[in-house]
């Protein structure tokens, strides 16, 4: 018996919503590598902090996006490929990104409470009204901008918004000294910081090759495993480039540049995952392993205190891999691709810095000065992360 | 000679260590402790049980010195780690009889 | 050419074989998160025990259900839609789940070999009879009891056996003090803990959304997707009822308790993931949330001793999770499931005692006290969790 | 309206390329998963460094079998059943499988740069050259030698360049004493080596069930879900065989036995997923958790110094496996399974052996005796994996 | 003045903690030290190998006394910290001479 | 009776343990210490930054000898510990005036 289009069309359907699923679990996850990663590289006064931070952030930015920032990002949304509910699910966890790129910037100085008002904010309303411009349809995307899994939309919106905080924060205490003095502060847990960039690495896969949003169709399935294979080569030659510099430079292989070139690697391939060849995507990685590390450098240099190194990974890496783009996608124009990259970072960075400073103001963004010595874990949380091994306090 | 004991709060050991550096005294052995005293710890809470910390972490430094650097030490050591807060910590002067440096067999003065 | 019914048949098949497989890893990646979870809620010195329980508990779950529980359960099982293997593979990762409840509740005191043997008859055969008369289609089936993915039948079951091995155990040595003291024992590892709870958030995608057994048909389809959607709402509002709660009445956000929290937003959710809106599945996961604290807190008051609140998560607020699927499937009744958590708790508690009491009788449940004091880790397994590490020895 | 053939060969050609890719993103996370596994079994001082080394050698091994090795292994392939980017994915990560192995047995005294050499030439030659011959269709394909998704080609081969990188680079400094003694030399974090068995559990269900290479198709439908049970189930009695071998021998559940015997079954069952009954494979399994004890012990007592046991555990083992072929597999000879591993171990043991002595004489291999003892981690990284942990300073 | 130092069981510290409080002593400071002594070790195993473990996990307390309460303290503490395995631990008292508190300067028996 | 301390690089614990067992010293109490003195630390790399590590890691030993077990105890401990290198650390002599074992109340010589 011959069978109708029909039964074809909801296999595909199914299909079509069981890659995206995956994809959005896949990216949700992340929500855990970043957690580690961020736990690693804290020290372990602040840890068990930024773990509840890591946490409420992803619980928050699903609440608000399901309640505002979806409709906000998306009008009505029709998805005749796929089930409306994974739409929706591959859309929230890439809120959550985005503010746990910030969580890593703001680490170990900055009050609990304000930062998950923030966080409401951030989820509920700076990032789904760019990300209208853009994926939603509006203007950016009428002027030509491309951003295929979002090395602008998430990274730099998010790295725009930590930056921000930063300013208006300050660095930690004992990060810089008189007269220019650096003073590394090293986290407190390598093999976690190491979890968390496998995890990303692993999870990456969603985010860029979900961001196809079908799977069906021989060039929709194609485009996908371009995306699978040119996010892992750029991630690669990330890390490679990040350890011959740092091999180059300092005669020594360092851990967690490494672990950011990797994902400086990643972020630099998520504005265009599908159209690169390999070759082309591990030269961009290894750009941007070189770039990230020289970003992260500079920015110590102008006391620019990010213990993870998020402002350089997502906001320096992402707009050169916005940029990256025009060698692969004969679509994209450098212009618009400026254009892009000014509105999103000129918009996160301006309306964040007017919603920390007004928390700033009201609640205070800074923790106490002996509540940051003690640690963030005994005044934020009563508890230890690690109560029962005798630690080191480094000041 | 003496030994010197220092116990002192872990955020003042740079202090220590460069006002000690200034009178003369580069070497001394640091222990992690814990102390118990007049400060009050601080609450903690794990699952909703409350309960107080009351061994806080503090600096032991062991510092074995001529009599003739004896004040100069005591003074530099007090000074540095004053805060003025419950906690700050004591000092306690030992006799020492003899001190040895294992790597020269030199005694007293000279192994200091 | 026009081509035949079975070549479409085929596609759907292996489809939906593959979404099954899937799911079942993401539930055999939960084993990891209950290792990783209880590792880090149990002190230092009784952590590579836990490690060990977990290992073995999940190895001779998969052992015990393929030799025996299987055919207890589903008899001559057929699966048209997907290959057999990749149900038995579905259902045998749910026992390891059953189990990994327990070995939480009963951590850092329980002789290892009493705990293996109660393993093999829990999945062998407690588990396996019980769900033979829902999912198995027996008399609980037809009294219209509604549990979808097993808020009963899997994490009340598990609940139950644990708690009626905690009364036979007592509580840790140094737990409750005369007169109604309480000391709180701190879990040695924060980070673990929290990774524990973001690999079971993961892995319950897998739970819930494989659930609904196929993926093809646009009905089927929707559902998979609406399981993820509210699988996730629930665990983020859990977080963050859990975190109000505890902000608001002890001025401090506790880790724990916020990781709890989002277990048991899972758990309720679990007996009717598909039929909630997103909205009702947030408010039931936040009554969850809060449930939970409460629970956790009035079982310590009562001296149950439950190092990881298990009892809390998965029994308690798996009744209520049973009794919430009423809001939202029109097919529930108040009574059927008031019969289904009775019959399901009853039979749990009242064998697992029985079979504890003959351990307790015959090997003995609880190791020496003299073990406990110095841990499990040594008179256990002879081997330290972290050898290196100076640790505070805590009573 | 009926529809043509090529409708449903899209779809199918969709579903096997998603099958592939998120069965390589399964083998891309078994890289954080020897990560783990070895971080915790070195020592503290020792961890940042193979931290380094597992993160460098899964990028390299990415960027020399896509410049190199695949050409090498596969000349020009044809895969109309799915994506060609899918099939390069999935055989990339099989690469740096075999190099992960290497790290492991290698740890805590060999040269960063020199490890990292030899991965260049390992995963651009010496892997895809064999892999040629077997995968790639070549000489031992014809002679009829099998070895379904790699006991052989990829954990033998890599556990035979580790035996002879062993040999020339002699144990660690302290391991054996004058007549005979044998020191133990603990893992630094038992969390940690368990965290990294599990991922390789969960990952090894995409090495295995991957490598049938195509889901649609009722026979590879089924063969792929068999895959996936019978992975689990020899993982599962792996793990038992070695706790009742411990158990017995010793009184103690000893845990990195338990975990070595849970990746013993993984190994053992890698040559044959597919053909198996679920309860050969777990008799498979048993053979191989008692069998990598044994061999543990035996290589200890020849002074053979494996930290992390991958020689026994991929290497013996993985002979094991392919002659455990014979038991399910009609089609194989014992006759072909013993050239097989004959031809697999000889090019690999002796081709490294060349490229490691070549090595030694010039960059060296070993670190200095005093950098071994202050921990590679000062004197390759220049930084500390705990740093803030006081530890026990093991020799 | 003296300086007691107590080496005891991890598990008798609250009871010592405890017994000196009855006799008026508020202060100590508490270190972790791995002690050496007649008390056997025990086994552990790993990877099939066994191995002893013989420094074992002790607390060490040092405890500045005034002259008249010498005694009470070290009763005080040989009867909590008894439990006639052995491992119990000793008990040094040593010469003290001088204390000072650093957060106000007072020495000797004030400081105490 | 005096009590002997002496700071040593951790990887002579073993050698310095054997040569007093060799001299009929079976007891002592370890604490992991940081020394602070001409020794050299190490560099460290972090993010691109480099810093010295100065407190470096040592063991600290504590001994309670008889006084005609002394300097056997002395000698033992400096053959054991040497090196040569700096950093090889230092050996303290202080008077001890009573010891008591807790277990069985026995005093001085005879609870050592
Ligand atoms: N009698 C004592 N013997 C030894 N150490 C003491 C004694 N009293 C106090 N200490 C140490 O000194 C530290 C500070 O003492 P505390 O009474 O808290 O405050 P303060 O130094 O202001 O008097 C304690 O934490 C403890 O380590
Ligand atoms: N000569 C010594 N000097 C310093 N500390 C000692 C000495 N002998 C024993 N100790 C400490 O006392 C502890 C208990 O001693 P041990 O001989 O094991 O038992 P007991 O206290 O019953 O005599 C040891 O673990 C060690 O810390
Ligand atoms: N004045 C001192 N008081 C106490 N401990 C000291 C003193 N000087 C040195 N030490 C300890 O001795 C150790 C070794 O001393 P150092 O000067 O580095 O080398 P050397 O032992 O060769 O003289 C130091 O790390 C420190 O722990």
């Amino acid at each position: 018996m011959p069978i109708e289009q029909t039964a074809v069309d909801t296999l595909s359907y199914a299909l079509n919503t069981f890659y995206l699923l995956i994809s959005a679990a896949l990216v949700m996850w992340m929500a855990a590598g970043f957690a580690m990663l961020e736990a690693g590289l804290v020290r372990s006064k602040n840890t068990a902090e930024i773990l509840v931070k890591n946490m409420l952030l992803y619980a928050i930015a699903c609440v608000c996006y399901l309640l505002v920032g979806y409709r906000l990002m998306y009008g009505d949304v029709q998805t005749p490929s796929h089930a409306p509910a994974a739409n929706f699910f591959f859309q929230v966890v890439f809120v959550a990104t985005a503010m746990s790129i910030i969580s890593g910037a703001v680490a170990e100085r900055m009050k609990l409470k304000s930062f998950l008002v923030f966080c409401v904010v951030m989820c509920g309303f700076i990032y789904p009204i760019q990300g209208s411009w853009s994926w939603g349809g509006g203007f950016l995307a009428d002027a030509g901008f491309r951003d295929f899994a979002g090395s602008g939309i998430v990274h730099l919106v998010g790295a725009a918004a930590a930056l921000a905080g930063v300013l208006l924060l300050g660095p930690r205490k004992g990060k810089y000294g008189h007269s220019g003095a650096i003073y590394p502060i090293p986290g407190a847990n390598m093999p976690l910081a190491s979890l968390g960039t496998f995890i990303l690495w692993f999870g990456w896969f969603g985010f860029n090759a979900g961001s196809q949003l079908q799977l069906t169709g021989i060039d929709n399935t194609n485009a996908v495993a371009a995306a699978f294979v040119n996010t892992n080569a750029a991630a690669a030659t990330g890390a490679i480039a990040a350890y011959v510099v740092t091999q180059w430079r300092w005669g020594k292989a360092d851990l967690t540049m490494i672990l950011n070139g990797a994902l400086a690697g990643l972020v630099a391939i998520t504005a265009a995952p599908v159209t690169p060849s390999p070759y082309l995507a591990s030269a961009i990685g290894a750009g941007a392993g070189v770039l990230v590390i020289i970003s992260i450098y500079a920015l110590e240099r102008l006391r620019i205190d990010d213990p993870v190194g998020a402002i350089s990974v997502h906001g320096v890496v992402g707009i050169y891999g916005l940029l990256a783009v025009v060698w692969s996608d004969p679509e994209a124009q450098l212009l618009a691709q400026l254009i892009g990259i000014g509105v999103l970072a000129g918009w996160s960075f301006a309306v964040s810095a007017v919603v920390w400073w007004l928390l700033k103001r009201s609640m205070g963004l800074r923790i106490h000065a002996e509540a940051e010595y003690v640690g963030a874990d005994v005044s934020e949380c009563g508890l230890e992360a690690y109560p029962e091994f005798v630690s080191v306090r480094r000041p | 000679m003496q030994l010197v004991i220092a116990i002192i709060k872990p955020s003042k050991l740079t202090d220590v260590r460069d006002a000690l550096a200034a009178v003369g005294c580069r070497g001394m052995t640091v222990t992690e402790v814990r102390g118990f005293g007049r400060q009050q710890g601080h609450t903690e809470l794990y699952r909703g049980a409350e309960y107080r910390i009351d061994l806080l972490p503090k600096l032991r430094l062991d510092i074995a010195v001529t009599d003739p650097q004896l004040n100069a030490v005591i003074d530099a050591i007090v000074e540095a780690a004053h805060s003025g807060q419950t906690g700050d910590g004591k000092v306690f002067v030992m006799p020492l009889l003899q001190a040895i440096r294992i790597r020269t067999g030199e005694i007293n003065a000279n192994a200091i």
